[in-house]
Formats: structure tokens, C-alpha cells, sequence
């Protein structure tokens, strides 16, 4: 007998480890752990379907102007925040103006909005009347439709705004008030978030399958970072769904759940090669150093299959941007990396065997920061393994963030590695572009900053996709970044779970879901 | 009707071959005392322990014959013997100032004897009896005892107490082993009062001691024992007028030893103390522990100092070494400023004057061996030998203990390895490394059983004849002091109550003190 | 007392200004940041001021009970810990429950003759598993293999019992190494074969007197133990995912927040304190011969 | 101490201490070097504790990681032996005044929790071996210098400490003779133990990734790289943890064995 079908809960074990960090808050945030959890309380004016197309979501339409630098939204007049306050044009404008203040110093958000401290676009957002808002930029920006539809680009209640927005990066109720379906109603840092539903709800998508308040009244998110513990939540039964399953632990999940590998779109597991610093100044090394590492069999072995090998700096689910022609464009070789580095003046070898030049040892430090998952440290220390051989030097510097942005922002680093999901491919602007806050290559090339701007600026699809595999021919050539694999998100979850559906980061959506008891 | 039927006792011990007690025979009725008395180590109390089954862990235990309170107490299991051990003997251990938890209220362990054999008695009716049982013990205030600790009493009450849980279950038999050792002598007399009358009352006493005078006063029977044997047992009067074994007549000997010392000429002052006083602890609690001690010392001569436990008496020894800087008072060393001085120039003539403690043990280095612990204070030697190589400082550490009547085969060992004789002769050769002219002597002797005593004592005197050595000797034993001293001083709560030649003072006590520490003396 | 604390304060204050890395990157993350931005954020947190006058200012604070304000959680540092500390207490306190009672257990079963051996290998393994390692082979077998404790439930008793018993297992060896000691040591004094004379039995020789005097250097050792379960609990907390104090102090350091490691430090020399002091207390009334001031001085 | 388990415990010291000084005498396989084809072998011949997920032989990974373990574990001992002997002689040895400060401070830094020491330490030197083994030092110092100073104090007080100087040997003579070597006796113990402790602890910074870089095979850092791998790959992770257990087994076999000993010589 399940008294609790008045009540349903759902558990919901999930990695989340960086969120105590000040990480709660949307707008600042560049964890994809924020969007994932936060995506229950905050909604966003359009809802990007699983084809890439755009439905009304808090808008109920929106136009472009011919220039493509005026985004309209018209907006629905019956949302209301968690706390009451009412949806409407302020508050879009005083979210959007809060992405952008300095104060919030936020990253992702304010790149996706088009805005930066110099060479931003983004220009301005005006009240045209109580429900009509109008974003203006300074040139066209294509990707801004998909932007708002990010839970980053959510709403927080102008209220929040005012009177909490000190406390919003570290979350908490009363603090991350939006108007998502869910309400957030307790946290405790490390531990869990605890989301009830929202009664009132009732602006979900345009398509949705479901109307007004969510079926499952109470949602806990329990903290769980070490990913056995996750996986045995799971298992034992004490968790519905779990998210950030390792690939090792798939084959341990037994029948009763249902497992959702999702291809992540974006940016891959990519190895960033520094060429402001030290020996990746040089082509060749870059070169030398892509063929010189046996991914493939590696990205089979550790991702245990769960994961496809990348050729290229987008993934292939990234929307109208994939180069196809880069697949098995290039082999392991480590006779041609070998000819490269002698080619590069590499040629010398030191008592352990690595190669010289003019007294300095082919040496690149690895800079990452803790915890690394053991996926990417098994992968590091194949490269490590592999490099060795060609008497080239990895030095491995796994840091605590603090001083991981350190290094970061002054760029003295030879190696960094990440992924950055995303469902456009003008994420390559903040990894490639000069001014990109992400450009770990330390890439300076007026030919990458103008195809960049032109994608952005051209709304016509077939165009930007031209454009974008011009940028993957170009890191082909260049070796600015050394794509490894594409990431999957690896959630599990119980069949009693219907109606579970997932965004296009693999991210369960649970408004239209409900709980069955156990069959 | 005997209560305790022995009849050829054997125990052997785990790992050796030969039995620490064989062949031993006795019986002891109700109402009656058997002593034993023998040196260390001869398996006195392995005997007593072998009747109430607390023999060492894998001691073998034959007999002939065991009944102990009318069981036949060969093979008993432990559960057995525990219903025997307390109801029917009761033991009061050797080491009688450690032998009561110290973290019990002395009513609870007066009363543990009754909860485990009359389990069903009640808790006010328990406490009664407590209260009887200190009663009977002659516990001054019995219902405040009750609630001390064990080292909130002293010596003497806290074998009273210890006496009084040996009998809390009425048992018919006490084993006391060594009851009046580490007591002062007044305190022993009273023990020994006590003891007769429990056995006046009908108990049976097996009473262990290697102190013939204690012995004397109590039992009717007295055993003799030598290596684990009974080389005698005869009625105590029987024994002492004519002892048949020469190692009882060698005991016996050595106990009534009190040679008058020899009279003294008249050197010069090596030594000079001057209204000495040290004060301990600060506004209330303050102690005065010494309070105008002074004397003289002269080369050749002995100054014997005498008083009860806490008297003062270690005070004045550290105050006359230098250890300790005296609050009032002075200490004069071949008439120069000795206690006043600092301790680098001390140092320089601290040869000249050197100690003997009663814990030889803790004197000692516990990691030095006999040599290197003589080499220490040779090579110290001011003169050309403390330069010498290690060849000759070992032929002196010889020298050294042959001086002392010990033999290099000793040169390897630690001070645990050696019995407490010859650690106390290692620490007299060590002593006289430095050649001193003085020797403080703390109780050397109050470890040591009475043939040893007297052997040591022995060798102070000869060396004193042989090298005129002058000596202060500290004891709470007056038979000690007596053998050796010129002059005497008899202190009690730090001051010095009386103060003389040896003969005149033993002859005629002024002090109402010293003719108590006289009394107790005689009747031991 | 307050001058542990104080010294603890001082200690930690200018030990943490020691750790590179700019605070300012701390409080804002990554992004571009204009100079003049974190310059405001500089001033705003008072990092802008010398040295001296940053301690004075932050002795002055924590005199009037002010622990001051977390970077990171932009929360006063009071309400950070507030938060943190139940669980965390309840952790501990859990914990030298368990350690006790096995150590108990473990000193009991090494008196047997034969058992000792196995008691002193168990005491070794113990001792020498790295907790973390301990709390995931006990989640595997307990939580998730036999099912017969909730792992991933945050509230109630049952979810305590796993993290506090791999908490107490690695202290327990240690507990357990000195109580058999004391044990063995108090088997050997005198006034034992006074009370087997009595015809005590070997239970209760050791529940009414040996133990007792066992007790009082296996307390003392408990109290210095807990001290060192704060890091044991951040390799437990860790594993569980659950709060508490250790994760804060290791994501304060991390993060260098150093208003709330200051406080978790000062909270640390203030139970230290507390401790030692009942600890002081409970062996005095254990043992009535000791004079703590003589016997720890 | 029963014979058989001493010298097993003496036997795999010196195992362990050969395979850190000479680790190609017990394995030819590189402990580094990653070959995917053989990933995930269970134990068998060719590799005696089977391969990690990179194809890295186990086996090799635990003989080259005593180095890293056994520096920590006994590197970091003997520095807090060292210092806190020091220190707590210093202490105990002063008078009054010195006493008091050094034991207020000893009795501050004890005040901080080991942990919250180590961390911080590691956060000033940044992670790898080195500031593991400071950091791991550090944190025990404190009961070190505690234990030397309380033992100074009986030491000094100790009859044959007054005997020397009735004889007459100097104070800094007495010190080096008599009061340092007695000293050191207890700490010496403490340290056998102290051993294990500190290779634990070690091997719980590791885990939290504080400890030597990846793929450094320090034997924490591998217990903690296998164990999302225990359902699958037991090997990676059993085998360097029973290898953690046997050595502060085997070091705490060989302090109690000295206890005894010292006991002994004692009484
Ligand atoms: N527990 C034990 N283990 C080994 N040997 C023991 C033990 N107890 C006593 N012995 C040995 O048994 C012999 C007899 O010892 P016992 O204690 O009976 O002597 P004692 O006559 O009482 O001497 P003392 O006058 O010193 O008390 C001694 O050689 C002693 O070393
Ligand atoms: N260092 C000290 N601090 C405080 N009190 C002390 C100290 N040394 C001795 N006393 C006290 O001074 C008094 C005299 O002690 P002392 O050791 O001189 O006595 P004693 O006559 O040698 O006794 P015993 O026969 O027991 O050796 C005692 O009450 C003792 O407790
Ligand atoms: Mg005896
Ligand atoms: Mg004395």
C-alpha cells in the first residue's frame, strides 16, 4: 500500500559537488550543475524542442528585426513568481540588466547575451509596454533566440533582485525565486536541494504534454559525489534517477532502469593548446602533439563505449555547424609527430630520454583543476604514457580552483582541457574568438574573430553552417584545440518514472513527469 | 583440629626446571600463628599464595596433602577456589600501601568480600558490617574512612582497612605476607597488637615476614626458609633458643646486630649545617619540612639522623648536597660557603661529597650498564685517571667493585638486572668513584632484606675504618642508625626534637618522641 | 583558554595569508572583471587595508563574537558554521560513541588468551584503513549490498549509524591499542591479587576495578582524538555527501574563504579547550589521586 | 609479540624498503606506461595484481609507489620525530619561562585540528609529494613535542638524572647522556606507530586529490583511482589497500615489539 500517493517524492542523486561554491546563481555561474538543477524553478521566454526549433514559452512571440540587432518579445500576462511578484516586461529588463552589471560578474550568461566589458554587442533592454520587451544589440546576433531559451538566461524575481541579489551565488529559499514549475524550498549545501511543486504553475511550453502543476509534488536532489555512492542510490533503490553515470558503472545497472545516453551538444572534451605560453607557440609541436596521442582506442577503453571519439571541435548534436569530413580525417602516427618535433628543432634528448632544444626540455604543464573526474585522469595519463614515448614531457598541474583561475587568467599554462555544452555552435566565440573569456588557446586570429562575428551576425542557417566548418577546417589545420571525445550525459532511472523527458544537454525534464508504484 | 594442612608442598614455575617451594610440610590450628621467615626470593609468599590458589600464572601445584579450611584444595578449579578465596582464607598481600584500589572508596573494597560471598545481604546491612569489620580493626572513625580513598589514609590505616576485607567474609584462615613492612615502627606495633588479637579470637595466622623481631611477637611456630625449603620449623621458642640451622643462627645473627660504634677521635669539621630550614608550598597549605636543623660533621665520624616518615630527613640530605638551596641557613663544606654558592661552583668540589639513596633502582640509568655507570663518575675524577682510556677506567671499575665486595662479572649488566644488594653496593662504588670525603647516606639499607642490610652496613662501617670517610646516615630505623652512628639527631615535623651522642642518647631519651621511637624499637 | 583561542586565531590569520591566490579571483569566479571592479571588491571586503589593521580589525570583531562574513557564501561565517554543526556535532558525537564501545569490545575480547592476537590484528587493520576506504567498503556492504542502512537519506538516526561507525572504526583501533594497555597495565598492579583473593571473578575484577583504571588515559586519549576527527569526518562526509563542518573547512580552504576557515579554526580551539577541560574534569573523577594541574602540567 | 609475526612483519619492511630503493629488482613493467590493449586484466601471470583501466600493471604501480608511500610514511615521521623531540626537550628542559611559552604554543597548534593544519600547509606549498609529507608532519608535530616535553619533565626529575649531577657532570653532558636518550625512548615507539598513521593520512589527502600529481603511483593515489572500479576491477584497488595494511601492520608489530622491549629494560 503506497500511502504516499497523495504525496509523491522523487530522489534524484546527483554529482553537484561544485554547487556549495557560490554556484546557486544562475546568472553567474558557468557550471552546467546550476542549469541543470535550477532549470526546475526558472523558466525562459522560448523552449528550444528537441528538433532545435523555438516554441513560446513565458513569450507567446517574438520578432527580429530585418537588421537582426531588435529581439520583441510579447509576453504571457499570467505568470507570477514564486514569491507573487508578477512576470512581465521590468522584470525581464531589471534580469537582464542583472546579467550584465559588473557586480554579477558573471561569465556564461553575459557572453550568451551578447554582452562583454569591451567588444560586446549586447546594447540595451527596454520596456515597450507591461508585457512587450525589446533586447537591442549594436550588430546582429543570431544565437540570441536559443540563449533565452537556457535556464541562464532564466528570471529571478525583481524582488530577489533588489533585495537579495548578494546572496543569489549561494541559493537558498526565499533567495532563487523564479517561475518554474518547481519551487525551491530547502537547501542544504552539500547535501540536497529539495523542490515542491508550484501550484500555480500553469505557462508551461507550447506542446507540452502536460497542463498546470506538476504531477510529482516534492522533488529532493541529493548531493551525491563520489559516483559509486550515486550509482548504489540508484541501485538499492533509495534514489529514482541519478545523473553523471560513469561509464564503468553502466554495465552494473540492471534492467530495471531505464538508461538515457544523450550526446551533448557544443563544445567536446577538447584539449586546449596554449600558444601564448611556451612550447605550443609552435604549429609543429601542436601537430606533433595531436598525432602523437593514440585517442581512439583510449576514448574506446576509458568510455567503456558509452562515448564517441570527436574529430572535431563541435559535436556532431550540435545543431546546423557539424563538419562530417573531419571524421577519420586524421590517424595516430607517431613516426610524422616524431619528424615534426625534429622538424621543430626538437632533437636533442636528456638523461631521462626527453627531447632539448638550446637546453630546454619539450616539457608542457597540464593545468586542471580538482577534483579531475578519473575518466579525464585516465585519459591524462595516456597521453602522459603516449607523449613519453616521443620524449615529449607532461607535466600534470591539477590545482584548487582558486589558483586554477589564476593561472588561468594570465594564461601561463601550455595545457588545459574541458567541454562546454551547448546547443549553438557560437560557443566556439567564447573558446576561439580573441576576446573569448574561454579561449584557453590564448587563438588570436583576425581570420577565426571574423568568421565568428559574420556566424553571429547571419540568421540564414545554411550560411553559419558554412561558416562554423570553416572554423573546424581551420582548427584542423591549426591545432589550436585537440577534440577527444563527445560527451555523453549517462542518466539512469527507475521505469516507475513516466513521462521523463530530457532537454538537449541530457538533462531530465520532470514537469511532465509522474511516479507509478513499482510494478 | 588444624585448620591449614600442608603436607610436601611442590611448586614449580613455568620455565623452570627446579621448584621455587618443595617439599614443604606445616599445619597451623585455629587460634594459632606459623611465621615464615627466610631472605628474598626463598618462596615465602609462593607458599602462602599456593593456600588460596593465586600462585604465579602455570605454576605447577602438588601436594601430598592441601586442606585449607577443611576442603582438600589440590586441583581445584578456578570456580572452586573462588568460592574459597575470601570466605575461607583471607589474604593480605605483601605491599600493603598498594595492595587497595586507589580509585575505590575504602567502604567498597571492604565490602567487595561480602557482595560476592552474601550476595543476598542488603546494602544498609552491608554497610553495617563495614562499619564492624573497620570497628574491629581499631579504624579511628570508621563512618568518615569509609568514604576516603585508598591514599587519603595512612600507611598504617590503609592495613588496617586491607585487614579488615581480608576478614569482611569471615574466613578461618588469614594469610598475612610482609604485613609491617613499608610501615614506620610505631605503626608496625600497632599492626602487630591487631594481629593478635584476630588470632586471639580464634583465627589461624600464617604470617610471613623476613623480620625475625616481628615474627618473634606473634607466632607459635616459626618455618625457616631457605631456596623453597623448610630448613627448619620449630616452636618460636624452641627456635630462637637454639636455632639448629646454620642459616637460622646466620639470621639471627644478623638481626640483633647493633654493634656500639667505636669512639671517635676528633678530625676536623668536614661538614657544617647551620639552623638549616626549607619551607614547601606557599600561604595556607605551607609546609615547614626542615626548621633549624644543625650539626657538625667530622672526618671519620657518623652523624645518624632518625625520625618518622615525612620528619624532614630527605630534605636535610638534598640541603647538605646542594641539590636543594636551603631558605634560611647554611651548609658549610671543609668550612666554605657551600650551599650559598652556584651550581658551577659547586660542581668543581662535588666530588668531595656524594649520596646513596634508598631507591638505588631510579638512580641508575636505566639504559647504562654497571661499567659505564662507573665510568661516568671516573672519568669525572678531576685527577690524571679521568683522561685515562677506556682500559684503565674498566681496571678501575674493578678496583671499584671488589672494593665493594663485588666482582667484574657484573661490568655488563643493567641496574634492573641486579638483586637490590648489589645495585645498592653498585651505587656505593659509584659514590666513592669521586673519592668523597663525605657520604649522605638516605636510607641505603630499608629495601633490603635483614642479611643483606647487614651485610651492607657492615661494609659502610669498614670503609669508614679503612678510608675515614665521614657519614651521614639517614633511617627511620633505629636499630640501623644505632649500629652505625657517632651522634644521633631525632627529628620529627622537620625540627630536630633531640640531639646527642649516640650511647647517652639511647641511654637516657630526653624527648618524649625519641623514647616512643625507642619503645616501639624494643617491643619489636 | 582565551589564550588558545587567540593564539589559534593569530596562528590561522596569518597562516591563511600565506596561501597564494587572490581571494578577489575567489569571489568572482572566472570572467572578465575589470580592474577597477575587483579593486571596489577589494575595498568592500577590507582586503585593501595593511595587514595590521586587517587583524586588529578581525580580533576586534571576533571580541564582540563577530566571525565576520564568508566570501564566498556572502553569509555571516556564524550562521555558515550554525548550519554545519549539528550534523557535524552529531557526527562526532556518534562516532566516540561507537569508538568507545568498540574499543570496549575489542579490549574485551583481548583478554582471552587466544583472542588477543585476532583483537590486535583487528585493532591493526583498523587502524591502518584509510577511512575513506573504510566508508566505501561499508557502504557497498551494509548500504547497498545488504540494504540494512539508509545511504542517501540525509535525516533520522539510521543514516547516521554508517558515516559515524567509519568515522569511529580507524579512532576505535587507536581507543582500543591504549585501553587494552590500560587494561593489561592495571591487571598487573598490586591491588589486583588483593581482590582475587576475595574471591572476585574475572568479570568483576575488570568491570569494578580495571577498567576504571583504564579509563582515565583512554579518555584523555579520546579527547585529544577528537580533534583529529574533523579530518576524518572530511573523508566521510566526502563519501556519505553529507554536510557538515569538514567539507566546509576543506571547500573554505579551497575556495580560500578565509573568514570561515578563521571560524571553523577559532570553533576548533574553543572545543579543544571545552574538551580538555571535561576531559580534565571526568579523569578527576575517575581517578581521585590526580591533581590535573599536576598531572598535565 | 609471537616470533613468526615479527619477523614476517621485519621480512616485509625490508621487501618494501628494497622494492623503494631498487623497484626493478621485483617487476620490468613500466608503472607509468598505459597500453589500452591491455586494460582491465584480471591478476594473472603476465600481470600478478592485473591491470588498471589504462592497461598500467598494478603490480609495477604498487612496487614503484612504496617510494612515494614509504617517503611520506617515514619521511614525515621522522621529521616530527625529529622536530617535536626538539621542541618538547626544549620545552621541558627550560625553565619556567621558555616552558610556558613553548608549551602555550605547542598546546595552540594542538588547539588546530591535524587536519585543518594539513590543508592548510598544502594550500600555502600547493599539492604534490612534498607538502604532503610537510603537511602530514606538521599536523603530528604538536603530539610529538607534547610527548617529549612530558617525558623530558620525568626524565629530568628521574633519580639518576639527580645522580649525575651529584656527581658532578655538567648539565649539556647530562642532557646528551642521560635525559635525550631516555627521551627518546617512548618517542621512538610513538613513531613506529606513527608510521601507519601518517601513510593513512597521506593516502586521505590523496584522495581528496591534495596528494602527488596524477599518475604518480603513490598507493593513495591508486586506492583512490580504483574505487569506482571495485564492482568491475577489484584488483586495482584491493590489492595497493592490503599492501597499505600490511606495511602499518607490519610497523606497528615492530613498534610494539620495541614497547616490550623498552618495557622490559625498564622494570
Ligand atoms: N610471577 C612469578 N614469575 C616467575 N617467578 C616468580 C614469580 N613469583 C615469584 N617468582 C620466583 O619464585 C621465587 C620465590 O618467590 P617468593 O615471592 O615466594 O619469594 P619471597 O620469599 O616471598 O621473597 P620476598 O621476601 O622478596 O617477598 C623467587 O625466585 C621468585 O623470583
Ligand atoms: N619537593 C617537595 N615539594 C613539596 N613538599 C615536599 C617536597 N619534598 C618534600 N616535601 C615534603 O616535606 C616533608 C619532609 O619530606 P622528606 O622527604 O624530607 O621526609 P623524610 O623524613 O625523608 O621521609 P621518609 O622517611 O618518608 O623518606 C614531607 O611532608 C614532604 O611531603
Ligand atoms: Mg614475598
Ligand atoms: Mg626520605
Amino acid at each position: 500500500q503506497n500511502t504516499a500517493a497523495d504525496s509523491t517524492t522523487l530522489t534524484y542523486a546527483i554529482n553537484g559537488g561544485t554547487l556549495s561554491g557560490g554556484k546557486m546563481d544562475i546568472h553567474s555561474s558557468a557550471f552546467q550543475a546550476t542549469a541543470l538543477v535550477m532549470r526546475n524553478s526558472f523558466d525562459s521566454l522560448v523552449y528550444q524542442k528537441a528538433d532545435g526549433s523555438f516554441v513560446p514559452w513565458l513569450a507567446t512571440s517574438w520578432q527580429i528585426s530585418d537588421d537582426g540587432l531588435q529581439y520583441t518579445f510579447n509576453l504571457r500576462d499570467d505568470v507570477t513568481f514564486h514569491d507573487g511578484e508578477p512576470f512581465n516586461a521590468e522584470a525581464v529588463k531589471a534580469n537582464f540588466e542583472h546579467v550584465v552589471a559588473p557586480e554579477t560578474a558573471s561569465a556564461d550568461a553575459a557572453s550568451l547575451i551578447g554582452y562583454a566589458e569591451t567588444g560586446g554587442f549586447y546594447a540595451g533592454t527596454e520596456v515597450v509596454d507591461e508585457y512587450t520587451v525589446r533586447v537591442d544589440f549594436s550588430q546582429p546576433y543570431a544565437p540570441f533566440l536559443q540563449a533565452v531559451s537556457t535556464a541562464k538566461l532564466g528570471f529571478y524575481s525583481p524582488a530577489a533582485l533588489r533585495e537579495n541579489a548578494a546572496q543569489l551565488p549561494a541559493g537558498g529559499p526565499g533567495i532563487s525565486v523564479g517561475t518554474g514549475p518547481y519551487v525551491l524550498s530547502e537547501y542544504t549545501p552539500d547535501q540536497s536541494i529539495v523542490f515542491t511543486a508550484n501550484e500555480n504553475y500553469n505557462w508551461a511550453p507550447d506542446g507540452s504534454t502536460h497542463r498546470g502543476a506538476p504531477a510529482i509534488d516534492t522533488l529532493e536532489f541529493r548531493i551525491l559525489p563520489e559516483s559509486s555512492v550515486r550509482t548504489g542510490a540508484l541501485t538499492s533503490g533509495e534514489a529514482q534517477i541519478a545523473s553523471d553515470i560513469t561509464p564503468n558503472a553502466v554495465g552494473q545497472i540492471g534492467d530495471e532502469f531505464t538508461i538515457e545516453n544523450v550526446t551533448m551538444p557544443g563544445l567536446p572534451y577538447t584539449l586546449f593548446l596554449n600558444e601564448a605560453h611556451g612550447v605550443f607557440a609552435d604549429e609543429n609541436v601542436r601537430r606533433a602533439f595531436a598525432l602523437g596521442v593514440d585517442i581512439g582506442p583510449a576514448v574506446e577503453s576509458i568510455y567503456q563505449g558509452q562515448a564517441e571519439r570527436a574529430w572535431s571541435i563541435l559535436s556532431p548534436a550540435t545543431p546546423n555547424s557539424y563538419d562530417p569530413s573531419l571524421e577519420d580525417s586524421w590517424a595516430f602516427d607517431p613516426d610524422q609527430a616524431n619528424a615534426l618535433l625534429n622538424a621543430a628543432g626538437w632533437t636533442e634528448r636528456d638523461s631521462e630520454g626527453y627531447r632539448m632544444k638550446d637546453g630546454a626540455r619539450l616539457s608542457a604543464q597540464w593545468l586542471a583543476y580538482n577534483p579531475v573526474s578519473d575518466a579525464n585522469a585516465s585519459f591524462g595519463d595516456v597521453v602522459q604514457s603516449d607523449l613519453r614515448e616521443l620524449g615529449f614531457e607532461i607535466v600534470r598541474d591539477n590545482r584548487e580552483i582558486a589558483q586554477y583561475y589564476e593561472a588561468f587568467d594570465q594564461r601561463n599554462y601550455d595545457l588545459s582541457d574541458w567541454s562546454f555544452p551547448s546547443v549553438d555552435a557560437d560557443v566556439l566565440r567564447a573558446h576561439l574568438h580573441s576576446g573569448g573569456y574561454k579561449n584557453g588557446s590564448s587563438t588570436a586570429d583576425p581570420v577565426v574573430d571574423t568568421l565568428l562575428d559574420n556566424a553571429i551576425a547571419t540568421s540564414d542557417p545554411a550560411e553559419r553552417e558554412a561558416l562554423y566548418q570553416q572554423l573546424q577546417q581551420w582548427n584542423a589545420t591549426h591545432v589550436a584545440m585537440v577534440p577527444i571525445t563527445v560527451p555523453t550525459a549517462i542518466t539512469a532511472y527507475s521505469k516507475t518514472i513516466e513521462n521523463l523527458s530530457f532537454d538537449l544537454y541530457g538533462q531530465p525534464l520532470f514537469y511532465e513527469a509522474s511516479l507509478t508504484t513499482a510494478p | 583440629m588444624s585448620v591449614i594442612t600442608v603436607r610436601n608442598l611442590r611448586v614449580v614455575l613455568p620455565g623452570s626446571a627446579t621448584a621455587v617451594v618443595d617439599g614443604v610440610s606445616f599445619s597451623i590450628a585455629a587460634g594459632q600463628c606459623l611465621g615464615i621467615v627466610g631472605e628474598s626470593g626463598a618462596g615465602k609468599t609462593v607458599t602462602g599464595r599456593s593456600l588460596i590458589g593465586l600462585t604465579p600464572e602455570g605454576a605447577r601445584v602438588t601436594a601430598e596433602e592441601l586442606t585449607v579450611a577443611g576442603v582438600d584444595a589440590r586441583d581445584l578449579t578456578e570456580p572452586a577456589w573462588r568460592r574459597l578465596r575470601g570466605a575461607r582464607v583471607g589474604l593480605v598481600s605483601q605491599d600493603a600501601l598498594v595492595s587497595l584500589d586507589p580509585l575505590r572508596r575504602v567502604g567498597a573494597e571492604v565490602a567487595e568480600p561480602l557482595e560476592v560471598h552474601e550476595p543476598t545481604l542488603g546494602r544498609a546491612d552491608r554497610a553495617g558490617r563495614v562499619l564492624q569489620l573497620l570497628d574491629q580493626v581499631a579504624m579511628p572513625e570508621p563512618a568518615m574512612r569509609v568514604r576516603h580513598y585508598p591514599h587519603e589514609l595512612s600507611g598504617g590505616l590503609r592495613q588496617r582497612a586491607l585487614i579488615a576485607s581480608a576478614l569482611a567474609a569471615s574466613p578461618a584462615v588469614l594469610i598475612a605476607d610482609e604485613p609491617t613492612t613499608a610501615l614506620d615502627v610505631t605503626v608496625q606495633a600497632q599492626i602487630v597488637v591487631l594481629l593478635r588479637q584476630l588470632k586471639e579470637s580464634g583465627l589461624a595466622l600464617l604470617l610471613i615476614s623476613h623480620d625475625l623481631t616481628i615474627i618473634r611477637q606473634l607466632a607459635d611456630d616459626i618455618a625457616v626458609m631457605k631456596d623453597g625449603r623448610f630448613v627448619e620449623l620449630q616452636p618460636a621458642a624452641d627456635l630462637f633458643a637454639a636455632p639448629q640451622h646454620p642459616y637460622t643462627r646466620e639470621l639471627l645473627a644478623a638481626a640483633s646486630q647493633s654493634r656500639p660504634p667505636a669512639p671517635p677521635n676528633t678530625g676536623p669539621v668536614v661538614l657544617a649545617a647551620r639552623d638549616l630550614a626549607k619551607t614547601y608550598g606557599q600561604a595556607a597549605a605551607q609546609l615547614h619540612a626542615v626548621n633549624g636543623v644543625s650539626f657538625e660533621l667530622r672526618a671519620g665520624h657518623t652523624v645518624g639522623i632518625v625520625g618518622e616518615s615525612g620528619s624532614g630527613k630527605s630534605t636535610v640530605a638534598r640541603m647538605l648536597l646542594g641539590t636543594e638551596t636551603p631558605d634560611r641557613g647554611d651548609v658549610l663544606m671543609h668550612g666554605e660557603p657551600w650551599s650559598r654558592v652556584p651550581e658551577s661552583t659547586r660542581r668543581a668540589r662535588r666530588g668531595g661529597i656524594q649520596i646513596i639513596h634508598q631507591d638505588s633502582l631510579s638512580a641508575f640509568d636505566p639504559r647504562a650498564t654497571v661499567l659505564q655507570i662507573l665510568s661516568e663518575a671516573i672519568a669525572l675524577d678531576g685527577t690524571r685517571l679521568g683522561r685515562r682510556r677506556r682500559r684503565e677506567r674498566r681496571a678501575r671499575a674493578i678496583e671499584l667493585l671488589e672494593l665493594v665486595a663485588l666482582n667484574d662479572s657484573l661490568l655488563g649488566r643493567r641496574a634492573h638486572q641486579l638483586s637490590g644488594g648489589q645495585r645498592q653496593r653498585v651505587a656505593i662504588a659509584r659514590a666513592l668513584a669521586r673519592q668523597p670525603s663525605i657520604l649522605v647516606c638516605d636510607e641505603p639499607v630499608s629495601a633490603l632484606d635483614a642479611s643483606i642490610q647487614a651485610q651492607v652496613l657492615k661494609l659502610l662501617a669498614s670503609l669508614q675504618e679503612t678510608t675515614g670517610l665521614a657519614m651521614v646516615f639517614i633511617s627511620h630505623d633505629l636499630a640501623v642508625v644505632r649500629a652505625l652512628s657517632h651522634d644521633i639527631l631525632v627529628m620529627k615535623d622537620g625540627v630536630v626534637v633531640e640531639q646527642g651522642p649516640a650511647a647517652a642518647l639511647f641511654l637516657a631519651p630526653q624527648h618524649p618522641f625519641t623514647r616512643e621511637l625507642l619503645a616501639a624499637h624494643a617491643t619489636a | 583558554m582565551v589564550l588558545v583561542v587567540w593564539g589559534a586565531a593569530t596562528l590561522g590569520f596569518f597562516a591563511l595569508r600565506l596561501i597564494p591566490g587572490d581571494p578577489v579571483n575567489v569571489l568572482i569566479g572566472l570572467g572578465n572583471v575589470s580592474t577597477q571592479v575587483r579593486d571596489q571588491i577589494r575595498e568592500d571586503w577590507g582586503l585593501a587595508d595593511p595587514l595590521l589593521v586587517q587583524y586588529l580589525g578581525y580580533l576586534g570583531r571576533l571580541v564582540q563574537g563577530d566571525l565576520g562574513t564568508s566570501y564566498r557564501r556572502q553569509q555571516p561565517v556564524a550562521d555558515v558554521i550554525g548550519q554545519q554543526l549539528v550534523p557535524t556535532v552529531q557526527l562526532m558525537a556518534l562516532a566516540v560513541v561507537f569508538a568507545l564501545l568498540l574499543a570496549l569490545g575489542s579490549a574485551l575480547l583481548g583478554r582471552g588468551r587466544r583472542t588477543a592476537p585476532l583483537a590486535g590484528l583487528l585493532e591493526l587493520v583498523a587502524v591502518s584503513s584509510p577511512t575513506f576506504w573504510i566508508g566505501l567498503v561499508l557502504i557497498s556492504v551494509f548500504g547497498f549490498g545488504l540494504g540494512w542502512f539508509p545511504v542517501v537519506a540525509t535525516v533520522g538516526f539510521g543514516a547516521l549509524l554508517l558515516p559515524a561507525a567509519t568515522l569511529a572504526i580507524p579512532v576505535a583501533g587507536i581507543i582500543s591499542q591504549v585501553l587494552r594497555q590500560g587494561l593489561d597495565d592495571a591487571a598487573a598492579l598490586p591491588f589486583v591479587d588483593t581482590v582475587r583473593a576475595r574471591g572476585a571473578s574475572h568479570t568483576r575484577l575488570v568491570v569494578r576495578h580495571t577498567l576504571r583504571h583504564a579509563a582515565a588515559s583512554t579518555i584523555t586519549l579520546t579527547g585529544y582524538m577528537v580533534g583529529s576527527l574533523l579530518g576524518g569526518s572530511v573523508l566521510v562526509e566526502t563519501v556519505f555527501a553529507r554536510p557538515g563542518l569538514g567539507r566546509v573547512a576543506l571547500n573554505a580552504i579551497v575556495d580560500r574563504d578565509v573568514p570561515v576557515v578563521l571560524g571553523i579554526i577559532v570553533l576548533a580551539a574553543v572545543a579543544f579547550s571545552v574538551i580538555n577541560l571535561l576531559v580534565d574534569l571526568v579523569a578527576d573523577r575517575i581517578d581521585p589521586r590526580l591533581e590535573t594541574k599536576q598531572a598535565y602540567a | 609479540m609471537p616470533a613468526p609475526a615479527l619477523w614476517a612483519a621485519a621480512g616485509f619492511l625490508v621487501l618494501l624498503v628494497v622494492s623503494a630503493l631498487l623497484p626493478g629488482v621485483f617487476t620490468a613493467a613500466d608503472p607509468l606506461r598505459t597500453d589500452i590493449g591491455e586494460a582491465l586484466l584480471a591478476p594473472g601471470p603476465g600481470h600478478p595484481f592485473g591491470t588498471d583501466q589504462t592497461g598500467r600493471d598494478v603490480f609495477a604501480r604498487v612496487i614503484y609507489g612504496s617510494r612515494y608511500s614509504l617517503a611520506i610514511g617515514f619521511g614525515a615521521t621522522l621529521i616530527a620525530l625529529v622536530v617535536g623531540l626538539v621542541i618538547g626537550s626544549f620545552a621541558g628542559l627550560m625553565r619556567s619561562l621558555g616552558d610556558g611559552v613553548l608549551s602555550r604554543a605547542i598546546e595552540i597548534v594542538m588547539a588546530f585540528p591535524e587536519f585543518l593544519l594539513a590543508l592548510i600547509v598544502i594550500a600555502i606549498i600547493g599539492p604534490g609529494e612534498a607538502s604532503l609529507l610537510v603537511a602530514v608532519a606538521l599536523a603530528v608535530i604538536p603530539s610529538y613535542a607534547r610527548v617529549a616535553r612530558v617525558q623530558t619533565l620525568v626524565v629530568k626529575r628521574a633519580g639518576y638524572v639527580e645522580a649525575a649531577r651529584t656527581l658532578g657532570v655538567s648539565p649539556a653532558v647530562t642532557v646528551l647522556r642521560h635525559v635525550l636518550p631516555n627521551t627518546l625512548g617512548p618517542l621512538l615507539v610513538m613513531a613506529t606507530m606513527g608510521v601507519g598513521t601518517a601513510i593513512t593520512a597521506a593516502a586521505g589527502l590523496s584522495f581528496l586529490g591534495l596528494g602527488p600529481k596524477p599518475p604518480t603511483p603513490e598507493w593513495g593515489l591508486i586506492l583512490s583511482e580504483g574505487r569506482n572500479f571495485l564492482a568491475s576491477a577489484w584488483w586495482i584497488a584491493v590489492f595497493p589497500g592490503l599492501v597499505i595494511t600490511a606495511t602499518v601492520v607490519s610497523t606497528s608489530i615492530l613498534g610494539r615489539h620495541l614497547q616490550a622491549r623498552s618495557a622490559r629494560r625498564q622494570r
